[in-house]
């Protein structure tokens, strides 16, 4: 009986949470608008995010074998980054597309750096930039769901981010866009996760339930966009229910802003990156040539993080001046 | 739009110098491994800048147009920085002892910084008075403050993080500002 | 380096072409490395412009080491450095017009080359003038051959191209981000990680090498 | 009446089987005394008791067979009657060997002659603390300081507020619990007679709010009694850390490095004030326990034990331990000792015996993810990841600055890790590399500065020399 104790050092119970559960609750709650993505674009959107999370989790493992490191992939990170990665492309997108995408935000920006924890950028949206900015032909344009009229070529005219710009310059009426129910359950041109709210709400719920992501950054990120529109645009609630609900924000707002290891850790350090983030959100829609500036929002304030961190981390309790 | 907010914006963030032109790389890769000392750094750039954007200003439209000499733009330009320099250094080391202390090691190395000579001659081909031209001086510098902290406050977290050995140094630096110069791009056609 | 000791032409010249290869090694001379390289004849001009200019005023440094005070060096330096950009810079306005438009302010940048101005301070101003042409002329080069590398590499990628002839298949989609500024600092990144790689298994090569004749 | 009441950080650590669920509804039973009683010369903080007894004497049940060895001691007495039958080093449940006096047991329990105090209500502090220091009472709850010691409050500070700590936030520990609910009597009593000999007016018991019945039976106690409150606290781990308990209950914050007598408060656990009025009332000195056994044994319990009982004699009274247990921890999962060898006596600190299984030991380190967690589990505000990486890295002065010699080794951000990193025991090498880097410091210093006025002395004497 005595042979078998072993000697731990306290604490000798750990939480049941571990990083392996942590990304397999990320992969749950990103299902649904995977689902929903594939049911509004087709088998296409399927083999989309198959590629994507097949070249994430390939780059990782034989990155790995080579560099003679304990291979990591059980912790299903690259999983995650493969999802998120996939549901930032538009579905007709040629299936080079994910691949080189997979290779650049696993290798490039994950693992050169040291692996999980040790990247300073999101991988899945420094990829999704580097593809928008290099084949920006492919990446931009959005294919319209199986449910709406269809067009010659499967490509939709306008976004309805497009449509609500030009809204906000006055120069069209929010009742000839995308109605709100459309928008709401996903039935609208779009990158193929990012359309269905309905699916990325449920998503974002489970996260904040399983205690996976802080509330505060997407709720600060989002109600900052929400606000600014508002401001801005003399009131017009309809408009801003309409710009949150439309392209890549809540998806970024609860997937990838919340991502561990390019946000701040502290909860003011949260806030001010959530508030961040919908700031440039807005100016980049409003005035920047992009039509969507969530991912690149949410990439500067990654840049931006270690900064917040360093100024907002807490002061240890009971510290004093004089202490110092 | 705005010219003020065009100048600011655009220098600081959509056409930042180190970013998104590749102006100043020397000192940004090279004196970025410490928040603070990047700080300091940023801080005696802004100075030196400001003060030459104001100076080149009047020695282009007030000396070289006058005397139809501006081929000689280059030198009279390094030559103005490179004195103005060793002034300020010079200066602070009489007047304020601790600021000096604070800037000083920094300062011999503006005046090989090509952001100072790149922002002197931008403001002349792109035709500002003297006033924008100043300020675009000091927001261009602010600029170049920006990239240095967000570079060094990230390079503080990686020194500390497992990055295979390979990847230290300046090759770790060099893809960090890449990816932070993706990160730059959404800003691209703000104004 | 800081003695005075008799520096003979060729050794000088393959220490600035390879063993301190300015771009790889000494990581001066970084704002024309990754501003101006997005093809491979932009790298290769600039080479040659920055090549001339180091040539002639470690030349001409050398020459004035003895007379230049101390005190004035740096200013005295700089004039001699701006003189010579400046013949180079009017030289490719007149001649060269389309190239001096590409490769821009850049041109006139090259009195704030680090490489340059480092090589007047620890070499020319040290050294006899032949030793400070063979230095300038190998750094020079070695700069050149190491930007021309760099941007063959974001070329290729970048328009799929190298010198202006098509080298990927026609189906290659040209990845744009190559001639953009992140591509500049990655690929110059990747480049210095497969130099390190190289040279350190050349060192241990090297190092086997004299083991085994040691047994 | 009271907001919540919340020190930052803290977790809510899981129990597995047998815990206090199940443990609150044991009442304390008295394990009789085996035949062969191991008491530890040191089983407190600071310098190891004396022995005033030799191998063969004969000794009485309470009598003192260790004198306090210097200020910051414990006396040690005989937990029954009977022989010494040794006195040799024994492994304690650190795995140090420590002198221990072996008393082979007579079954007579022969008490030796008590004095319980005179007049109880009229003793000075002086009176009182040596009351305690003769009965031997430490820290009860597990950190074994002298309470005397504790109590001893130099003339610059005052004191002001007792606060007593019933919290028993550690899981699995139903000890304080099951006494505060069978004698709460008892240490209404206790608290009284500390407030009297003190001149102190007002003492705040604080026990976390899942302990319904032990603040019922409390406050039902403390009826009519001036001064005492019984405040309920949120349930959440550590609360009953000193600087969080009298955060929680005063609002008062222990500035860092300093000892929690700089706001006022002294904090003793329920256990101690029980032995104290002990003490006082029957002039009994400290030789048994409230020991909680949980976690995978047959029949968990908690147990009035002799100090100096093997644990074996423990577990054997709990119907032995499941064939699944890996590991043995004395005091609580969070910040007990594992263990090996059940021939390990119970001490004065021992609030319980856990076995627990592999699940707790099986666990790999993984790369920090800068979750953030342990950022919001530290009840000291600390940056437990940073200073890990840190420590690692091996940047002290750093560390050093961010605070760890702040870390109260709660041990809630290894808990809460899900890399599973080892961040307390991190710690806990910082702690010390980054205490002994200070003494060097504080040494050189104090060199330079001798050298210094060396010099100075010796510059006037010169002078004067020179004059004359």
């Amino acid at each position: 009986m005595q042979k078998q104790l072993a000697i731990t050092s306290c604490p000798h119970i750990r939480s049941r949470k571990t990083t392996q559960r942590i990304m397999q609750d990320v992969c749950i709650a990103l299902a649904p608008a995977g689902i929903a993505g594939i049911v509004f674009f087709g088998a296409r959107a399927a083999a989309i995010i198959a590629v994507s999370v097949i070249t994430c989790v390939l780059t990782e493992l034989v990155y790995e074998k080579m560099m003679g490191q304990r291979v990591t992939i059980g912790d299903w990170s690259a999983v995650v980054t493969g999802l998120l990665l996939a549901y930032n492309i538009p579905a007709t997108a040629p299936l080079w597309i994910p691949m080189v995408g997979g290779v650049i935000a696993i290798l490039l920006v994950k693992m050169l750096f040291g692996g999980i924890g040790s990247n300073f950028m999101n991988p899945a949206l420094t990829a999704r930039a580097v593809l928008f900015v290099s084949w920006g032909g492919i990446m931009g344009s959005y294919p319209v769901t199986r449910f709406m009229e269809q067009t010659a070529d499967g490509l939709s005219g306008a976004t309805p981010l497009a449509e609500l710009a030009r809204v906000f310059a006055g120069q069209a009426t929010l009742a000839e866009g995308t109605g709100l129910w459309d928008l709401f359950i996903g039935n609208c041109p779009g990158v193929l996760g990012e359309t269905c709210k309905l699916a990325i709400l449920l998503g974002g719920v489970w996260l904040i339930l399983r205690d996976v992501a802080d509330w505060k950054i997407p709720v600060s990120m989002i109600g900052t966009v929400f606000v600014l529109y508002l401001l801005t645009s003399g009131f017009n609630f309809g408009l801003s229910l309409r710009e949150v609900l439309s392209g890549g924000l809540l998806l970024g707002a609860f997937f990838m802003a919340t991502d561990y290891a390019t946000s701040p850790q502290s909860n003011l350090g949260r806030v001010i990156f959530g508030v961040g983030c919908g700031l440039i959100v807005f100016v980049i829609r409003a005035y920047a040539n992009y039509p969507e500036g969530c991912s690149f929002a949410i990439l500067f304030m990654n840049v931006v993080t270690p900064l917040i961190d360093r100024y907002t981390m807490p002061k240890c309790f009971g510290e004093v001046k004089q202490h110092g | 739009m705005n010219i003020w907010l065009v100048i600011i914006i655009g220098q600081i963030l959509v056409n930042n110098y180190v970013m998104c032109q590749f102006f100043g790389i020397c000192p940004f890769l090279g004196v970025s491994k410490k928040v603070d000392t990047a700080l300091g750094m940023g801080l005696a750039v802004t100075f030196v800048i400001t003060l030459a954007s104001f100076i080149t200003w009047m020695v282009q439209y007030f000396i070289l147009v006058p005397l139809n000499l501006q081929y000689l733009q280059t030198i009279a330009f390094i030559l103005v920085i490179a004195v103005l320099v060793q002034v300020v250094e010079n200066a602070l080391k009489k007047l304020s002892p601790s600021l000096y202390q604070a800037l000083g090691v920094y300062l011999p190395l503006i005046t090989t910084n090509c952001v100072v000579l790149a922002v002197a001659v931008n403001n002349i081909t792109d035709g500002y008075n003297l006033l924008e031209a100043t300020m675009s001086g000091c927001f261009s510098a602010l600029g170049f403050t920006l990239a240095l902290l967000l570079l060094a406050g990230i390079r503080e977290r990686l020194e500390l993080s497992n990055m295979p050995k390979w990847m230290q140094g300046f090759p770790g630096a060099l893809i960090t500002a890449g990816l932070m110069a993706v990160a730059f791009m959404g800003f691209g056609g703000l104004i | 380096m800081a003695e005075p000791q008799k520096k003979s032409f060729l050794p000088v010249f393959l220490n600035g072409l390879i063993t301190e290869n300015p771009t790889f090694t000494l990581m001066l001379g970084m704002c024309p490395t990754l501003g101006v390289t997005t093809a491979a004849m932009n790298g290769v001009a600039m080479g040659l412009a920055t090549t001339f200019v180091l040539v002639f005023s470690n030349l001409i440094i050398s020459l004035l080491r003895n007379i230049i005070p101390d005190k004035v060096r740096i200013p005295a330096y700089i004039v001699v450095i701006a003189s010579f950009v400046t013949m180079i810079d009017l030289f490719m306005q007149a001649f060269l017009p389309e190239l001096r438009a590409v490769l821009g302010t850049y041109i006139q940048l090259i009195v704030v080359n680090c490489i340059i101005f480092a090589r007047a301070e620890s070499f020319a101003a040290k050294n006899p003038p032949l030793a400070s042409l063979a230095d300038g002329l190998g750094m020079g080069l070695g700069f050149t051959c190491s930007i021309t590398l760099l941007a063959a590499v974001r070329e290729i990628f970048g328009s799929g191209t190298c010198f202006g002839l098509q080298v990927m298949p026609a189906g290659y989609q040209p990845m744009a981000i190559m001639n953009m500024v992140p591509g500049g600092f990655i690929t110059l990144g990747v480049l210095m990680i497969l130099v390190n790689v190289i040279k350190r298994v050349a060192a241990r090569r090297s190092e086997e090498r004299k083991e085994e004749k040691l047994a | 009446m009271f907001a919540k009441r919340m020190f930052p950080g803290g977790i809510h650590p899981h129990e597995g089987r047998n815990g206090k669920k199940v443990n609150r509804a044991n009442p304390i039973q008295e394990l009789p005394a085996p035949q062969r009683l191991i008491v530890p010369l040191a089983q407190h903080i600071g310098a190891p008791a004396k022995a005033v007894v030799a191998k063969g004497d004969r000794v009485l049940m309470g009598q003192m067979i260790g004198e306090p060895g210097g200020f910051v001691s414990a006396a040690v007495h005989a937990p029954c009657s009977g022989r010494v039958a040794d006195i040799t080093l024994c492994k304690n449940f650190a795995g140090a060997e420590v002198p221990c006096i072996i008393i082979e047991n007579d079954f007579k329990d022969e008490w030796v002659e008590l004095h319980p105090a005179q007049r109880p209500e009229t003793l000075t502090a002086d009176e009182m603390r040596t009351i305690i220091r003769n009965a031997g009472i430490v820290g009860m709850g597990g950190a074994t300081f002298p309470t005397p010691v504790k109590l001893t409050i130099a003339k610059d500070k005052t004191f002001e507020k007792l606060v007593i700590n019933g919290a028993e936030c550690e899981p699995y520990l139903t000890a304080d619990h099951r006494l505060m609910l069978e004698k709460p009597g008892a240490i209404i009593d206790g608290i009284q007679l500390l407030m009297h000999a003190f001149g102190v007016s007002e003492a705040l018991v604080g026990v976390e709010e899942n302990k319904e019945d032990a603040i019922q039976a409390l406050r039902d106690a403390a009826r009519g009694v001036e001064g005492i409150s019984i405040r309920p606290l949120p349930v959440r781990y550590p609360q009953g850390g000193e600087k969080q308990l009298i955060y929680a209950l005063t609002r008062r914050v222990v500035p860092a490095g300093a000892l929690p007598i700089e706001t006022g408060c002294v904090v003793l656990n329920v256990g101690t004030v029980f032995a104290i009025h002990e003490a006082v009332r029957q002039g009994m000195p400290l030789i048994h326990r409230i020991t909680t056994v949980g976690g995978l044994v047959n029949n968990p319990g908690n147990y009035l034990v002799r100090i100096g009982t093997p644990v074996r004699a423990l577990l054997n009274a709990c119907g032995g331990i499941q064939p699944h247990v890996r590991t043995m921890i004395s005091g609580g999962p969070m910040m007990g000792t594992a263990f090996t060898d059940v021939d390990i006596p119970v001490t004065k600190g021992c609030s319980g015996i856990l076995a627990l299984d592999k699940s707790a030991i099986d666990v790999d380190e993984s790369a920090c993810i800068r979750c953030g967690r342990c950022l919001r589990a530290c009840p000291m505000h600390l940056q437990p990841a940073q200073m890990d990486r840190l420590i690692r890295a091996e940047r002290f002065d750093e560390v050093d600055k961010l605070g760890v010699l702040n870390c109260i080794e709660c041990g809630a951000c290894t808990y809460v890790c899900p890399a599973k990193r080892l961040l307390t025991q991190s710690f806990r090498a910082g702690k010390r590399i980054v205490n002994i880097r200070r003494k060097k410091v504080r040494d050189r210093e104090a060199a330079e500065r001798a050298a210094e006025e060396a010099k100075k002395q010796q510059a006037p004497a010169d002078g004067k020399g020179k004059e004359e």
